[in-house]
This record gives structure tokens, sequence and C-alpha cells, in this order.
């Protein structure tokens, strides 16, 4: 019903007068300034995520000690003297984990790539709804802050880590509520925004482009905005029961006979702690694809425009990209392995765990096979592209080990599920955002950024994550436990691995230094970055060649564009550029 | 080969009659991770160093024209089904499978209650039969932290410590875990057991420690499951002791209960 | 330029955008109530045989009556909405406000009986909190609920400012009465599922 | 769909019975879940089929399922699945497991 209601197009009421700041600015329903939006906030959001993570990486390296310098800032409930509350240190990570998927990189890969890129890829003058799209990014914005509310609430933030496992967070503190008002709202913008880019992908093709030309970035988002349709409503169905349980006392996640601190609770009890679980990972299971392919996605655009061949395999990139995101949704109980399963409902969960990982091999392996035979720029963008293959697959080879349940019993819950899942959304995601926003910030902005400073970003940035993440895997095998506020410091198991918590911190803040020559970049090229042409990387898909840069206001582009061939047609034999627009007759 | 690479990974010492099993799986899938990622890893480094765009100008249309990749991709597939079926499944079902009988003959029977954040353990005694508990009757200044009922005959001899586990070695064990209040997680580094437990239901749970190990039967229960401030601090002791001690232990703690009954007549 | 398809389907797809889209957030709404009767199964499976904690009898608790009426209140109210598109289908207009104008009715009806219900329940003592057949039952009643509200809010724009459109652009204007039609059955039909499943099982 | 006045007009009788259906049904269910099947399980089962059929009248000719464009049949239909799935696995969850109680 919305989606008639509001589907309104602007372009006819406005084009005659020039629009006022704020429709053209804040209450835009242009895609691309929705993009951009979408874009600036969950940066800055990473920005945030990335900040609580360095706190907290203090306190791991030298637990109990005093926070140098910034002391000051904190109230006495959270650091009193600059020490650290383990109360805080669970806030941290719960809210460290929350914020960086559900708001800083969900937001970037599909509301500011997706957003921006889709309709220009496909040829479309806007989204299908756009006063929609623009109520999805509102509606995002409004989740973000009642998320930090949650700091300011008497217990601080959330702090039942990001997984909220009831009966501890239906006995949590108040931020546990705003926690989940906050993931109502953020559930609710991500199904606007997938519904729009599904319908746009299909209703608003160019003529010509037809499926198998699409673009495998605009593919990627396809398969993600059905994950993102049909997984995040049980988490919204679970979080109307977990509000339900702390706001009215119902005991939805509460069996009976819960004794809290010696008192019996006096609830009805009766329930299961398990159905949450069941609920979240539902969703979450598949939302980890939902960070991955569309990061996918950008590394195949950055390949093949580098490489200057077409994709190898891009069918199968495709076809395997649509049967991941269907057994995506099979695979939910591998992170409940030791919940008391039963051979059968283990075994095959395990089974389509093992299914999952040829998928995402087959994409893997195209993408490296593509650089084969090519003739490799090495641009920025191209270096975080090339950095995320070996990445991911130390993530992804890792996933392997606990996707079989014989060893997930030592490997559960430690640090080496850490390791795992950074090494695919930190050097992988956050790798192929960078890829990404070094790409298409010629076609953003009009101008391109700078090489040098990219280069520096980059080789620190691959050093210093790789310091990070990797001795989590030593720790894991040796069995520190995740989520330990002293980092393990009072396990006698721990002792002779406690020496790399200091230097992963360490490693954790010179990473933070190597974003400064990105962060420089990304503002002085803002203004006055070299001018870049419409084509800067000489690119076949239609955001390229059939729009100016940075595009047009109004519709995107000056002659709606047909498509006659595939989109990485380049070093086609027998022609004299090395590059053939989509759009070329 | 599996023992080959275990020796590289950290794992700590294993005292149980099953981690040997598990801990083989490990290494195998490590070493398959490993042969993947050196050998993808060599191609890619060849790519890279071989198709920039110096060395190689102008690139090529069809790339590579072999199918030899998608013989990798059904080889990964096959071995990870074999990981999966030949180990994994079956390792499982014996981890969960044949749950012994609590009064079968060579298993001792214990309960462990966790709670926030301590280890609550509750031994059958002598005559291997645990006494009625109800959560009404946790008392937790009264020496009572899991609610057992005292006028319960089978309650006579049970025996109840917190953080302290103790185990004889050669026998076979099977914890009966639960929950008191939120979830937590029971591990046993060296032991290679690692279970939820879940407020509500209770789990069985078997493991049998063959060996002392390098540090005289003294380690750790380690809490995996975030559970609130004080998980970083639910430690429980976890002590591998021979029959003889382990008897000689249960026999002080009957003279206790004597002791105390004598006092206070329940 | 104007985003196309709008008014008429696309030729490939057969269908408008709108249409699409109503047919999108409808899938992920029967993911959403899908979860929730997938929350009611487990813990009524979950449920003790006897004992306080046993599952009641819907009918025990809750009125058979009352909801059989709603029932009829809300299928009526199908009726009528998919009437109200048949008469802009066949251009005609007056039967189409008057149709529309007995949809809002019978909508706002359901709403009254429905509150006459929980208060029932209320003075009863019966909370969530009481047990989790009530926790569920006020949980999707009262999810339901919320769609019934949205949907109303919907139909009136329809019905009597959003009208103006049928001058200018009658076309789209029957699509948006499809669409809102759509949404207005689904949330009908989860009540025909609902009715058994909470009032009589 | 085009939708020409005379058709229209045919679908209307549709409508019509199709309401007059779903009234008849509705009685049955409670007529049903009076009637005593021998277990609860029979019970649930008759109900829901009865639902079952209601649903999809309403979807099949209010919501014009039956004569509906392929891709949006298609997308229901892996809704459906995904559904099956969620709605399945709990239960099996819940009839397999090592719990003691
Ligand atoms: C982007 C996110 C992402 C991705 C893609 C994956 C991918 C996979 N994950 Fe991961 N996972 C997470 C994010 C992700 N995961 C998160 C966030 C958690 C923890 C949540 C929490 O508890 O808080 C988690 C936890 C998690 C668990 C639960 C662990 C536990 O709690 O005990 C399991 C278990 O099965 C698992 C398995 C897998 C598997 C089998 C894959 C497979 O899809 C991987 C397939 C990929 C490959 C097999 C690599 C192939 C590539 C090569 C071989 C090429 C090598 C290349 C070169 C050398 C150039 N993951
Ligand atoms: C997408 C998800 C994501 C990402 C990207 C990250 C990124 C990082 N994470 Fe996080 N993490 C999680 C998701 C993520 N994490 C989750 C889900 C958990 C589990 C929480 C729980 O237990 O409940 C977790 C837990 C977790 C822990 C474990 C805590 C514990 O168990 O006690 C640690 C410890 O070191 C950690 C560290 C890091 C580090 C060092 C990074 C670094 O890689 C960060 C790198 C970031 C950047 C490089 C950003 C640079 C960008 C900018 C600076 C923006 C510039 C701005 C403008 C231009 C405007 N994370
Ligand atoms: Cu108990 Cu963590
Ligand atoms: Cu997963």
């Amino acid at each position: 019903m919305d989606a008639s209601v509001k589907e309104k197009s602007s372009h006819d009421d406005h084009s005659h007068h020039e629009e006022a700041f704020i429709w053209k600015y804040v209450f835009s329903i242009d895609h691309k300034v929705i993009g951009i939006q979408y874009g600036v906030t969950a940066l800055l959001f990473l920005f945030f995520g990335f900040t609580l993570m360095m706190l907290m990486r203090w306190q791991l390296a030298y637990p109990g000690e005093a926070i140098p310098v910034i002391s000051g800032l904190f109230s006495e409930t959270t650091m009193p003297d600059g020490i650290m509350l383990p109360e805080f240190y669970n806030s941290l990570g719960a809210m460290h984990g929350t914020i960086m998927v559900f708001l800083a990189v969900v937001p970037l890969v599909v509301g500011a790539f997706g957003n921006y890129l889709v309709p220009l890829q496909v040829g479309a003058i806007d989204m299908a709804f756009p006063k929609l799209n623009m109520a999805s990014y509102w509606v995002y914005f409004v989740g973000g802050i009642v998320m930090l509310v949650g700091f300011w609430m008497p217990g601080g933030a959330a702090n039942s880590g990001w997984t909220s496992y009831p009966p501890l967070s239906n006995i949590a503190t108040t931020g546990q509520t705003v926690w989940l008002l906050g993931m109502v709202f953020l559930i609710t913008s991500s199904l606007l925004g997938s519904m729009n880019i599904i319908v746009t992908i299909v209703q608003l093709r160019a003529e010509g482009l037809t499926w198998m030309k699409l673009p495998f970035f605009t593919w990627a988002q396809l398969v993600t905005s059905f994950l993102l349709l049909l997984a995040f409503p049980p988490l919204e169905a679970a979080g109307v029961l977990q509000l339900m349980d702390r706001l009215t006392g119902s005991s939805f996640f509460m069996p009976s006979g819960l004794v809290v601190s010696g008192e019996v609770l006096d609830i009805a009890g009766g329930g299961s702690p398990l159905l949450w679980q069941h609920l979240f990972w539902f969703l979450a299971h598949p939302e980890v694809y939902v960070l991955i392919l569309p990061a996918l996605g950008i590394i195949a655009e950055v390949i093949a425009n580098n490489t200057r061949k077409p994709l190898w395999g891009y069918k199968s990139m495709v076809y395997a990209t649509i049967f991941l995101g269907f057994i995506s949704f099979t695979v939910w109980a591998h992170h409940m392995f030791l919940t008391g399963m039963g051979t059968a409902i283990n075994a095959f969960f395990q089974t389509t765990t093992m299914i999952i990982s040829i998928p995402s091999v087959i994409i893997l392996t195209a993408l490296m096979i593509s650089l084969w035979g090519g003739s490799i720029r090495f641009n920025s963008a191209m270096l975080f592209a090339c950095a995320f293959l070996p990445m991911f697959g130390i993530g992804g080879l890792t996933g392997l080990p606990l996707g079989l349940t014989a060893s997930d019993i030592h490997l559960h819950d430690t640090y080496y599920v850490i390791g795992h899942f950074h090494y695919v959304v930190a050097p992988g995601t956050i790798f192929a955002i960078f890829a990404g926003i070094y790409y298409w910030y010629p076609k953003v902005t009009g101008r391109a950024m700078n090489e040098m400073l990219g280069k520096i970003h980059f080789w620190l940035s691959l050093i210093f994550i790789n310091g990070i993440f990797f001795p989590m895997f030593i720790q894991g095998l040796a069995g520190v436990s995740r989520r330990l506020y002293d980092g393990g410091a009072s396990y006698a198991h721990a002792q002779d691995y406690l020496y790399l918590n200091e230097f992963m911190s360490i490693s954790a803040w010179l990473l933070a230094l190597a974003q400064i020559p990105f962060i420089i970049n990304f503002f002085i090229s803002w203004k006055s970055g070299q001018k870049a042409g419409d084509n800067h990387w000489d690119a076949t898909t239609l955001e390229w060649s059939a729009t100016t840069s940075p595009p047009l206001g109004h519709g995107n582009f000056e002659v709606v564009p047909t498509v006659y061939r595939g989109p990485y047609e380049y070093s086609v034999p027998g022609k004299d550029k090395d590059f053939t627009p989509q759009n070329e007759a | 080969m599996s023992e080959w690479i275990l020796q590289y990974l950290y794992l700590p010492q294993d005292l149980s009659s099953h981690g040997h099993e598990l801990d083989s799986l490990t290494g195998w899938v490590h070493l398959l991770m490993l042969i993947l990622f050196v050998g993808w890893g060599a191609f890619y480094l060849l790519t890279v160093f071989k198709f920039n765009k110096k060395r190689n100008p102008s690139a090529d249309y069809k790339g590579v024209k072999t199918h030899v990749s998608s013989y990798l991709e059904i080889t990964v597939a096959v071995i990870e089904a074999v990981l999966l079926v030949g180990f994994s499944i079956p390792l499982w079902a014996d981890v969960v499978d044949n749950i012994p009988e609590e009064t079968a003959k060579d298993v001792v029977p214990i309960r462990i209650i966790a709670e926030q954040f301590a280890w609550n353990i509750h031994y059958a005694g002598p005559d291997g039969k645990f006494g009625r508990t109800a959560p009404e009757l946790v008392d937790l200044s009264n020496g009572n932290p899991v609610g057992i009922d005292k006028n319960d005959p089978n309650a006579a001899d049970d025996v109840t410590t917190v953080n302290q586990l103790n185990v004889p070695m050669n026998k076979q064990i099977l914890v009966k875990l639960t929950s008191k209040d939120v979830i937590h997680s029971f591990f046993l580094p060296v032991m290679r057991v690692k279970q939820d437990a879940i407020p509500g239901s209770e789990f069985p749970l078997k493991f049998t420690a063959v060996s002392k190990g390098d540090n005289d039967g003294k380690y750790e229960i380690a809490c995996a499951q975030l559970c609130g401030l004080g998980h970083y601090r639910m430690r429980g002791y976890y002590n591998i002791m021979t029959q003889e001690e382990f008897d000689a232990w249960m026999g002080e703690q009957q003279e206790l209960l004597k002791a105390a009954g004598e006092d206070d007549g329940w | 330029m104007n985003i196309p398809f709008t008014t008429n389907p696309r030729p490939d797809t057969g269908v408008y955008n709108a249409k699409l889209g109503i047919w999108l957030f409808l899938a992920s709404e029967v993911m959403l109530f899908g979860a929730l009767f997938s929350s009611y199964i487990l813990i009524r499976v979950g449920a003790p045989e006897v004992g306080e904690n046993a599952w009641p009898l819907g009918s025990d608790i809750l009125s058979v009556p009352v909801a059989f009426t709603n029932t009829m209140v809300l299928i009526t109210s199908s009726i009528t909405m998919v009437m109200a598109w048949a008469s802009l289908a066949m251009k005609k207009f007056d039967k189409y406000k008057m149709f529309m104008g007995i949809t809002i009715a019978l909508g706002l009806t359901f709403l009254v009986i429905k509150g006459f219900e929980y208060n029932s329940k209320f003075e009863h003592h019966l909370f969530p909190s009481t047990s989790n057949f009530m926790a569920i039952y006020f949980t999707i009643t009262g999810l339901h609920v919320l769609h019934v509200i949205g949907g109303l809010i919907v139909n009136f724009y329809l019905w009597i400012p959003g009208a103006k459109m049928w001058e200018s652009d009658p076309e789209r204007f029957t699509n948006r009465i499809e669409v809102a039609g759509l949404y207005w059955h689904f949330v009908d039909l989860v009540w025909i599922f609902l009715f058994p499943v909470l009032y009589l099982l | 769909m085009s939708h020409s006045a005379e058709e229209v007009q045919k679908h209307v009788k549709v409508y019509i019975t199709v309401f007059a259906a779903l009234m008849v049904l509705t009685g049955v269910t409670v007529g049903a879940s009076y009637l005593h099947l021998g277990s609860t399980a029979m019970n649930i089962t008759l109900a829901l089929i009865i639902a079952g059929i209601k649903g999809t009248l309403v979807a099949g000719y209010f919501m014009h399922l039956f004569t509906e464009k392929a891709i949006i049949n298609w997308t229901l239909a892996l809704t459906v699945v995904f559904f099956i799935v969620l709605l399945l696995v709990p239960i099996l969850t819940e009839l397999d497991t090592i719990s003691l109680i």
C-alpha cells in the first residue's frame, strides 16, 4: 500500500524551479543524494564503531589499567578514574558489533553503493519508489539515533552482545529496550530499501539489458535484497517478542523456575531461550551474506575494469550467487551447534554449511582466474580488490572447521570465531568498501582521489589489519573465550598467549592512524582532487559510459541508454579501443 | 599428516578419551585449508606478478581456457564431503548418543548447575542417586546453592561444591548440565568438552579423563558464553584425581555431612 | 522525466511497479507472521501436558462468538474492498465511494469489537504476563490490529483526499486501489488463520 | 491484467460466490472445533485445512493470484519455501535434542 501512495515521481513537479536546499539535500528523493546521505552517515558510524573497538582493545591489552589522556571524557558509571568497568566493556562489545553490522556496513554496501549505483547500472532514471527511498534513509537515521541514545540510559547501552541472547537480555538494563527499538527501525528501513532495489532492477532495466547482461554488482544487490526482504522479518518478530517480555512481563524466552541472584523470578515461565536464537540466526546468517555479496559485487567490477578483460565465468558466478542466497536460509543453526542438538538436526546443518562453502569457492575461484591474462593496473581500488581475495580466503577457509561440529566443539565462542568473521568483514568487506570508494569516487564527485595517499592507506591497512586478526586464531585454538573483559588474564590456559593482546591492540591503533591518509584524501579530493572525465577508468557499464560525472541532477541520463552487449566487454579482439561500452551500438 | 599439522595449532593438551579424534579432524581440516590457501596463493601471486600492465600491455579477452578449476572445485567438495561424512557426523553422534545410564557401573553422575557467576556442582554421593531439587529451596546463605530437598532420602549423601569439580580418572563422567538463570557454556579445554548450559533444560554430557597431564590434574572450567558482567571471571577448578584420591575426598565429604547433620539435625 | 511503468505494466514482466512492490512487501509480511506462528508452535509444543503451565484451549478463555463476528466483519470488508476496485475498473466512481466507505466502516467495526475484547480480558486480569497463551494472543492480535489501523489510514486517504486522482489519472488511481486492496486482503487472510489457531484450538 | 468492464462484471459474480463460500467455511470451522476427532492434533489439522482453503480462496480470487503474472507467483513460491523452513525447523529441533527433560 505505501508503495503506491509514495511512489509519485517528483521530477515533473520540481523540474522548473530551483529546489530549496532542504528538498535538494536533506529530504531529497533523488537516489544519488540519498546514496550519499547513506554513505556519509554510515562512514561516521563506521568510525564510531571503530572508536568503541579501540577503547575495548585498551582494556584487552592492559586489563584494569587506567586509560591515558582521554580518561576524563568518561563518566563514573563507565570508566571511573579511567578504568573500564565490566558492564561498560560488555556495552562496547555489543554496540561495536551492532553498529558495525547494522549501522555501518549494511547501510554502506546496500544503502550507499546499492542506492547510488543500481539505478545507474540498469539505466533507470531513479529508483522505482523515490519517496519510499527517502523514507528508508530517514528511518535508518532515526534507528541510528535511537541506538546511540542507549549509551545515556541508566545502566548504559545494551550489554548482552550483538546477539542479545535471552534470558540475559531479558533481565538486562534499559539499554536493551532501546536496542530493540532501534533494531525495529533498522529492520523497517532495510525492508523498504530492499523492496525498492528489487523493483528497480526487475522493472526499470534499460531496453536490451537482459538478465545475463546485468553487471555482477547489480546481481549481487538483487540477491542481497531478497535476503534482506525475507530474512529480516523473523528478527523483527523476535524483537517484538523480546519487547513484550521486557515491557509487559510475558515469558516467551523465559523458562520456569529461574533463580536470579538467589531469588526465584516472578514470571509465568514456560518459554524457550532457544526460540530467540533460532529467530535471530534465521536472520543473522543470511545477514552475513548481505555483508559479503555486495562486497563481492564491488570487487568483481573493480577487477573486470582493472584487468581490462571480461570476468571469467560470469554466468557461473551469477548462478553461484543465487544458489548461495537460497541456501543461506538453511544453515543458521551452525551458530547453535552446542545448544543441545541431536544427531539428525546436527547432521543436517553441518551438511548445508559445507554445501554453502562451495558456491563461495566458485565465486572466489572465478574472480582469481579472471586475473589471468589481464593487463592489470594496480591503482588504489585494484590494490584493495586484490588484497580482498586472499583475505576473504582466510576468513572463508576458517569457516570450515567452525562448520564441522566435531571441530567446532573446541572452537565455538573462542577468539577463533572472532578471527574468522573479522577476516571476512574487515579485510574482506571493509576493503571492498574502500575499493568501491576509490573506484566510484570520480563518478560521484567528478574528481579522482589521490593515488599516492591511497597507496599509503592500502599498504599500512593491509599490514596492521593482519596484525590484529591473525593472532586471534592462535588464541582461539588455545581456548581463549571471546567477550572476556580481561582478555583471558584470569585463566591459566590463556597465560601463554596474553602477550598477543598487546600486539593486536597496538596494531589496531596503528590501523586507526593508517586511516588518516584516507580521511584526508576523502575530504580534500571532494573539492580539489584531480578533475575526472565522465568515464575516468575507461569502463563499460552504464553508470560510466552513459552518464556524466557527477551524474545529472534529474533523471541521470541525457539520453536513456539502450544496451547492446554484456557488461564486461574489455579488450574485444579486433576493436581499436580496449573497452566497448554496453550502450555502444 | 594431521598429527604433523597439529603440532603447529596451539591446541591445549588433550587429556580425554575422545579428544584425540576431534583434534585429528581439526588437523585434517586445517591441512585442507593450508593446501588450498597455499595452492591458490601461489597461483594468485604468479598471476599478479605476471599480468601487470608493464609485463602484459594488452589483455587477453578469453583468459584461461581450461576447466581445471571445475575439477578443483569438485575435489574440494569431495574432500569436504569426506570430512563431513567420514569424521564429523560420526564423531558428533559418538559425543551425543549412547549417553550412559546414571546408575550404570563405572559411571560417575554429576549435576552441574551454572549461575551468574559460578559453577555449582552436585554429586550423587555413594548411593549414586540425586536428591530432589527445587528452585524455591535455593539458599545461598545456608550452603544450599542448588536447592536440594533435604527431606528426600536420596539427598542424605549428596555432596555439593562450588567451582570445584573433582573427577576420578578413567571413569566415565556423566554430567547433567543446566543453569539457574541465564545461558552459560561449560568449557573444559583439556577435555575437549563444551556445552551450553541452558536454563529450563538439562543436557547430558559424557567424558573420560585418561591422564593427569602436565599440570598434575589441576585445570580450569571456563565459561564460554557471555553471561553478564562477571562472565570473564566465571572460572571453576577442575581436578583430575586417581580413583583412590577421589574416594578419599568423597569419604571426607561424607564425614563432614554427618557432622553437620548431627549439629542441626535435618 | 517520469519513472516508467507506474501505470502500465512492463511488457516482459507483465506487472506495474507498485504491484511488484506490494507483493514483495507482502512476502516479507508472510515471513513476519510466519515467524510468530513458528514461535507459537515452538512454545506450544514445548508446553507441559498438564499442570499450571499446560496449554489452555483457546475457547475456554477467549470468546468464540465475538471472534466469529469479527471474522465475518473482516471477510465482508474484503469483498467490499474488491468491489470498490471492480467499480473503478467499470468506471463507476460513485459505487467506488460507497464500497470504500463500507470497507472503512467495517474495518472500524472490527477495531471496536477488538477493543471491547481486549478490555474484557484486562477486566478479568488476563495480561501478557499471565501465561504464554495470553502473551502470544496479545502479541499476534496486537500486531494484526496495527496492520488493520495502517490499512484503514491508507484506505481513508484513498477514499477522500487521495480520490482527486480519479480526475487526473484514473488508470493509476485504479491501480492504487488494487494495491491497497491486496494489502487489505492480506490482513484478512492473516486473520483467517489467527481465528482457528488462537480461538478454537 | 486488463480489466475491461464486461470482464470485471464477470469477476464480480465470482467474488460474490467466493464471499458466500468464505462465510460458510467460517461457520464450518467453528462447528468443527466442537467435534471431537480423537486427538488435538486431528482437530488442529482439520482447522488448518479449512483455514487453508479459505486462505486460498482469498489469495486466489480477491488477490487475483490464480490469474497473476509468473513473476509474482515465483516470488511467492520462493517465500513459501522459506516460510516452510521457518515453520518446520524449530519443531524438528524441539524433537531432536539431547536434553534430558
Ligand atoms: C561476511 C560475513 C561472513 C561470511 C562470508 C561467512 C562465511 C562462512 N562462515 Fe561465518 N560467521 C560470520 C560471518 C561470516 N561468515 C560471523 C559474523 C560469525 C559470528 C557471529 C557471532 O557469533 O557473533 C560467523 C560464525 C560462523 C560460525 C559459527 C561459529 C561458532 O560460533 O562456533 C560458523 C560455523 O559453521 C561459520 C561458518 C562459515 C562458513 C562455512 C562460511 C563460508 O561461506 C565460507 C566459504 C568461503 C570459502 C571456503 C573460501 C573460499 C576461497 C578460497 C579457498 C580462496 C583462497 C584464496 C586465495 C589464497 C587468494 N561462521
Ligand atoms: C561488519 C562488522 C564488523 C567490523 C567491520 C568489525 C571491525 C573490527 N572489529 Fe569487530 N566485531 C563485530 C563486527 C565487526 N567488527 C561483531 C559482530 C563482534 C561481536 C560482538 C559481540 O561479541 O557481541 C565484534 C567483536 C570484536 C572484538 C571482540 C570483542 C570480544 O569478544 O570481547 C574485537 C576485538 O578485538 C573486535 C575488533 C575489531 C577491529 C580491530 C575491527 C577493525 O577491523 C576495524 C577496521 C575499521 C576500519 C578500518 C574503519 C576505517 C574507516 C574510517 C575511519 C571511516 C572514515 C570516515 C570518513 C571518511 C567519514 N571486534
Ligand atoms: Cu557464565 Cu559466561
Ligand atoms: Cu552463519
